[in-house]
């Protein structure tokens, strides 16, 4: 099948408009209009089979885990809906080739209009929920890019951004509903979904799912109370409200309901709650069209009355119901559209729209005024003309319709009453507009259109006629296979003759005829009682509950965010003691069965050493260089814990890491005060935060004494069983760290290299004024590189870069490896510096520590690509043995490789940061003895 | 017999590291506490040599060698901090 | 000897928090340092304690478990480059704001406050 | 011949032990700052130097061959231990930490702060 390319065409057409744009604007109106008649061509190529009831499905697998697919259908709903949209859509790029000013950007302007084709198409054409929800957003989105094409009024964008906040919200009921249907089923493929009614209308999440998806439909295709956005969308250029509003924005959420129809319809819910908001808002719609002086403002209220009606007959519980909606949507499609162009055209030429100053344009545009009057004439429900026959359906359905039980009666007079509006406003629209006197206070005399603009509305008025002539000729069959679609089963018997006979519809169509006659004739103490109510602006009342919602928001947000990170970290440590502490609180002991070690007399001194540390650090927290001695004493016990605990390769990095901690902090001392002033500190946080630490240091005590005591069957056993065969390494720890978890340990060295270059980036033209004596007022000592120091520090270096050199190699087998041999050689390096100094060491080191972590991380990463080539997954090692003369067997393996670029990641990082920390300070300073 | 006197030694090590806290808590001046560091350092060399010795190990010797390198580090690092507050200039 | 160890890690723990809730960036470095102390030991006991046999093959039957060491090794070396970011994060923070209370503005002293009610 | 091994090892670890304890009360119980900083840098690393030995000692017949490893611990620290010192000295003297009454010259502390020859006034 070829429709599944529809989708796609005009997708490819987005950017066509925007690369034409530059050759003249007839050019680019027609690059622009070739891929929709493509896909046009398509589908009619696909028509006949479908309009012998076929329904044609295609997919491919995309997410097949979230149940998202790409996949399409084409059905007899679907080709209705992608005609009117390619059709139309057609018809209104000519019109706008025309519409649009040489100041407005057209290419933009197609791009938008192809941009929200598309999503109409996706929608329409969609078989996966999931994905109709995504195209649905997308028309969201480029019917605000649409609305607010003149996007310096500022009505335009108030109006674009109105229909987006209550469409957009819609769509998120939308997906809502989307998903619960979607769990409910098991599936989001829409060929299951509609067969599976039952199960959906038996289930308790019925009503949660059907009130989403009303609530997506009402907000999308203007229904009460959600109606206020769309006459307010008409600040777009009319061509946008010609497509839009007439065909098929609004339309998206009719079609909605009607997609769904076998899914949710036939509950009494459905019925009620359909029909009713249907009613209304056929009313309201009517009533207020009547009352606005604004000409797209008239057609924007009859739009939406008329969504009413067919929302009304989709709510009605008999069959016909449903094939009267689809015939109104083909029907009002057409005249609506053909009014809107209308009323585009008048605009254009004559400058206003206005219909108190627009009259008796009769006798400057007869021909654009005859069409308007034919479509109107439709829209009003005249026969011989389409809008009659579907009105004519809809008055038979409103009678043998039961919903409301002994007051299904009310349902048929409002109906006739909401018909007679509409005739009335169809009047108005033709009496005031081209008769009525003369045009006052117009900018320019009105004229007919440019040929080719009229040529839409002219089709557009054709079809009207034809339809309303000869419907079963014409519609008959689309309409068949359409409604087939949406009942989901044989159709019953109907006919789309335009004589029934004489019968209560025909009296009804009279009455409403009549009926609007008089309200029309009758209209200036209508206009008068109207005037008397408060004219309500849904614009300043939406911006008002906009901006409360903005306050309100800011309100929470600053009591939550008071800018102050004490608070922060309190109320985190304060939740993290609240969701761990109460299932602490059911475990009935901590000590587990797993049997203890005793205690020994070294373990005693080493636990009172710790204890005092720690306590000593936070004693002499004021005293911060005190703190620090402190601190680096815990660290010392600390590595000699692990070194116990035989765990020999933790013990050697904690040391390493512990040193160069304590340097980074004693570089970053020198620029803080040597004293926390102690008065700053309230009493009441005191307390506070000491009961919070030590609560949490009690539950983590205890957390860690049931690990320990608890038994454990740990998966190291399949580490220690394969580290040698699989690994080709004696030391588990660096086998699991470069071989077994290498992923892991190459995301770690990468987040450090991150970490390093971000430093680098802060540390960047930081000015930091430096302190010419210590804390005690003392000045500094006279020479900055004291000679023992510095010559028996270069004298070491070889021992350092032996020992690290030697960690590093016998890393995979004994307790050493990357990490630690790395932080080895860039402390030696440090030690250089702190000798030597950054002039000394900048003349020698030339290359920059960035290299360094570029290297090394690119050595890792090709280490793992490597094993690509022997058709491995990403970082599988290698190794195997080898024996030469005198040398004897050794062993070689990727994984040594891959530690090189750890090793060498270490370095960059570790140096990149220190060695610039160090590069702060100013070459001279105030010392004593300066002679 | 040999692992009475490691034991032994072991325990005066210990007491030496609890005397080298004392120093370092009491002070009373910094450099003090910059001694004791150090003190501790080499303190916690002979016990973790003890430790290989008392278990019959050489896995730990490493960690000794590296508490050699990294305590004469620290401490220089105190000092220059001490003499020129900058220890990188 | 597990109840020693853990009540250590509970202690050191504690300290690290309180530090960290201090007003002052460099005691709240100080805090953040004790704190991955102490986290590091708590992971490393996760495995359980094993005296005397290092996870390094010689044949015997019981090994400590090497997993937690392989993932604590870690933990040390990236703790350590989120210290440094904290610590460059507050130099950053003294050399803009000219203080170095974590805020940025030196809060009032209590007392002076409560004169100025 | 095990039995004399172990007699020296076990005689060096002790004697090694004992003078590192001696060097650690030295630098507990010693009035002022330069007396604490001479007591370990001096017993403690010549401490730590017969525990060495006695490890090498030890790993060397345990093993069945030369072990000179700890022998580098030994070097390394016999080589830094005096620039450790060095540095701690200097730190005292730009610290200007309060000397013992009865030093003997005691002024020459202060010259030395100010980098002064003895003779130089």
């Amino acid at each position: 099948m070829h429709y599944f390319w529809v989708p796609f065409l005009p997708m490819l057409g987005i950017i066509i408009p925007l690369l034409t744009n530059k050759f003249n604007r007839s050019t680019c109106a027609l690059a622009t209009a070739l891929l929709p008649a493509l896909a046009l061509g398509l589908i009619l190529f696909d028509l006949p089979a479908v309009l012998d009831g076929q329904a044609f499905t295609q997919s491919i697998e995309w997410i097949p885990l979230l149940g998202l697919n790409l996949s399409f259908r084409l059905d007899g709903l679907s080709v209705l809906f992608s005609l009117l949209i390619l059709g139309i859509g057609l018809l209104v790029i000519l019109y706008a080739r025309y519409y649009l000013s040489e100041k407005d950007h057209m290419g933009r302007f197609y791009c938008y209009l192809i941009m929200f084709m598309t999503a109409m198409l996706g929608i329409v054409m969609s078989n996966n929920m999931l994905q109709l929800w995504f195209y649905w957003e997308l028309t969201s989105i480029s019917s605000f890019l649409l609305i607010s094409f003149w996007s310096h009024s500022s009505d335009a964008r108030k109006g674009a951004r109105m229909a987006l906040t209550i469409t957009g919200a819609g769509g998120l009921a939308l997906l809502a509903g989307i998903v619960l249907l979607g769990e409910v089923v098991g599936s989001y493929q829409l060929n299951v979904v509609l067969n599976s009614a039952e199960l959906v209308q038996q289930h308790p999440y019925y009503l949660a799912i059907l009130s989403l998806f009303l609530l997506g439909a009402f907000t999308k295709s203007a229904q009460f109370p959600f109606h206020f956005w769309l006459p307010h969308a008409m600040a777009a250029p009319t061509p946008v409200s010609a497509y839009l509003h007439s065909a098929t924005m609004v339309k998206a959420g009719i079609f909605l309901l009607a997609r769904f129809y076998p899914v949710l319809a036939g509950t009494e819910v459905w019925f009620v709650v359909v029909s009713l908001t249907g009613l209304f808002t056929l009313l309201l719609g009517a009533y207020t069209a009547l009352f606005k002086h604004d000409l797209k403002g008239l057609l924007a209220y009859s739009t939406i009355s008329h969504l009413g009606l067919i929302v009304l007959l989709l709510g009605l519980n008999t069959e016909l119901a449903a094939i009267a909606a689809v015939f109104h949507i083909i029907n009002h499609a057409i005249f609506k559209a053909s009014l809107f162009m209308a009323a585009g055209i008048i605009d254009h030429e004559s400058g206003s729209r206005d219909m108190r100053k627009l009259n008796g344009l009769w006798k400057y545009m007869p021909i654009t005024a005859t069409l308007a009057m034919v479509a109107s004439a439709s829209m009003a429900g005249v026969p011989l003309l389409n809008g009659f026959l579907s009105k004519e359906m809809f008055f038979t359905e409103t009678l043998d319709q039961s919903i409301l039980g002994s007051l299904s009666w009310l349902i048929p007079v409002l109906a006739t009453i909401g018909g007679a509006f509409a005739v009335a406003y169809s009047l108005r629209f033709i009496h005031d507009v081209f008769f009525n006197g003369e045009p006052k206070g117009l900018t320019k005399t009105p004229h007919e259109p440019p040929r080719y603009m009229r040529v839409p509305v002219e089709i557009l008025v054709a079809l009207c006629l034809v339809v309303g002539i000869f419907p079963a000729y014409t519609v008959g069959p689309l309409l068949d296979s359409a409604s087939l679609a949406v009942l989901n089963h044989p159709l019953p018997e109907f006919s789309l003759a335009i004589w029934h006979g004489f019968n209560i519809p025909l009296l009804m169509s009279g009455l409403a005829i009549a009926g609007g006659l008089a309200i029309y004739l009758n209209r200036k103490p209508l206009f008068r009682f109207e005037g008397l109510f408060p004219a309500i602006d849904a614009k300043i009342k939406f911006e008002g509950a906009i901006q409360a919602c903005v306050r309100w928001a800011q309100k929470v947000n600053q009591t939550l965010e008071s800018g102050s990170l004490q608070r922060y970290a309190f109320w985190l440590c304060f939740f993290a003691l609240a969701l761990i502490a109460p299932p602490l609180l059911d475990l009935d002991t901590t000590r587990g069965s797993q049997a203890e070690y005793p205690l020994n007399g070294a373990v005693a001194i080493a636990a009172v050493l710790l204890v005092a540390g720690s306590l000593a650090t936070v004693i002499w927290s004021h005293y911060r260089l005190i703190a620090l001695l402190m601190l680096s004493l815990v660290g010392l016990v600390v590595s000699i814990t692990f070194a116990y605990f035989s765990a020999p390769d933790l013990a050697l990095t904690q040391l390493s890491v512990e040193i160069v901690t304590v340097i980074l902090l004693l570089l970053a001392l020198y620029f803080f005060p040597q004293h926390t002033p102690t008065s700053k500190s309230r009493p009441s946080h005191f307390v506070r935060d000491l009961a919070v630490a030590s609560l949490i240091g009690c539950i983590i005590g205890s957390i860690c004494f049931a690990l320990m005591t608890s038994p454990l069957d740990s998966i190291s056993e399949f580490f220690i069983a394969n580290a040698k065969t699989g690994g080709g390494g004696t030391n588990v720890v660096n086998v699991i760290l470069v071989d077994f978890r290498g992923f892991d340990t190459f995301g770690e060295i990468t987040v450090l290299g991150i970490a390093a270059l971000g430093i680098y980036k802060l540390i960047a033209r930081m000015r930091l004024s430096m302190r010419t004596k210590d804390h005690d007022g003392r000045l500094w000592a006279t020479d900055k590189y004291p000679v023992l120091l510095s010559v028996i520090s270069q004298s070491l270096l070889p021992l350092f870069l032996l020992i690290s050199a030697y960690i590093f190699m016998r890393g995979h087998n004994l307790p050493g490896g990357g990490f630690i041999a790395g932080l080895i050689t860039s402390i030696a390096l440090i030690q250089q510096y702190l000798a030597h100094g950054v002039d000394w060491m900048t003349k020698r080191v030339s290359v920059s520590y960035h290299y360094f972590i570029a290297i090394g991380l690119v050595t890792a990463a090709i280490t793992g690509l490597g094993s690509w080539a022997f058709g491995q997954p990403f970082l599988t090692s290698w190794f195997d043995y080898f024996s030469l003369p005198w040398i004897g067997k050794f062993e070689l393996t990727s994984a040594l490789v891959f530690d090189l670029g750890v090793y060498l990641t270490v370095i960059g990082a570790t140096l990149l940061i220190l060695a610039n920390l160090g590069k702060l300070t100013t070459k001279e300073r105030l010392t004593v003895g300066v002679r | 017999m040999l692992s009475y006197a490691t034991l032994f030694a072991s325990g005066l090590i210990c007491i030496a590291l609890a005397l080298n806290a004392w120093r370092l808590i009491v002070g009373p001046t910094t450099p003090d506490r910059i001694i004791a560091v150090d003190t501790m350092y080499i303190n916690s060399i002979a016990l973790i040599i003890l430790l290989g010795l008392y278990q019959g190990t050489t896995s730990y010797y490493e960690s000794a060698l590296l508490i050699a390198l990294l305590g004469f580090v620290s401490t220089a690092a105190f000092c220059k901090y001490l003499l020129r507050g900058d220890i990188i200039e | 000897m597990e109840l020693v160890y853990s009540v250590c890690v509970g202690f050191m723990s504690a300290c690290g928090i309180f530090l960290m809730l201090r007003g002052h960036t460099f005691t709240l470095v100080i805090g953040l340092t004790l704190l991955s102390y102490s986290v590091n030991l708590f992971l490393f006991a996760s495995g359980g304690l094993t005296i005397g046999s290092p996870a390094v093959l010689n044949g015997s039957e019981n090994y400590a478990d090497p997993l937690p060491q392989a993932l604590v090794l870690t933990a040390i070396v990236i703790g350590f480059a989120m210290t440094a970011f904290a610590v460059i994060l507050a130099m950053r923070g003294r050399a803009d704001l000219g203080n170095d209370h974590v805020d940025g503005d030196d809060p009032v002293d209590p007392l002076a406050r409560e004169d100025k009610a | 011949m095990t039995n004399i091994l172990e007699i020296v090892v076990s005689f060096l670890l002790v004697l090694g032990a004992i003078i590192m304890l001696i060097g650690s009360i030295g630098l507990a119980k010693l009035p002022d700052y330069f007396t604490r900083l001479h007591a370990p840098t001096k017993a403690s690393t010549l401490g730590v130097g017969c525990i060495l030995i006695a490890s090498m000692v030890y790993f060397s017949f345990d093993l069945g061959r030369l072990n000179l490893k700890e022998f580098l611990i030994t070097m390394f620290l016999f080589i830094t231990a005096p620039i450790a010192a060095h540095m701690l000295a200097k730190a005292g003297l730009q610290y200007k930490v309060k000397l013992k009454e009865d030093t003997y010259n005691k002024d020459l502390s202060a010259k030395a702060y100010l980098h002064k020859a003895p003779d130089e006034d």
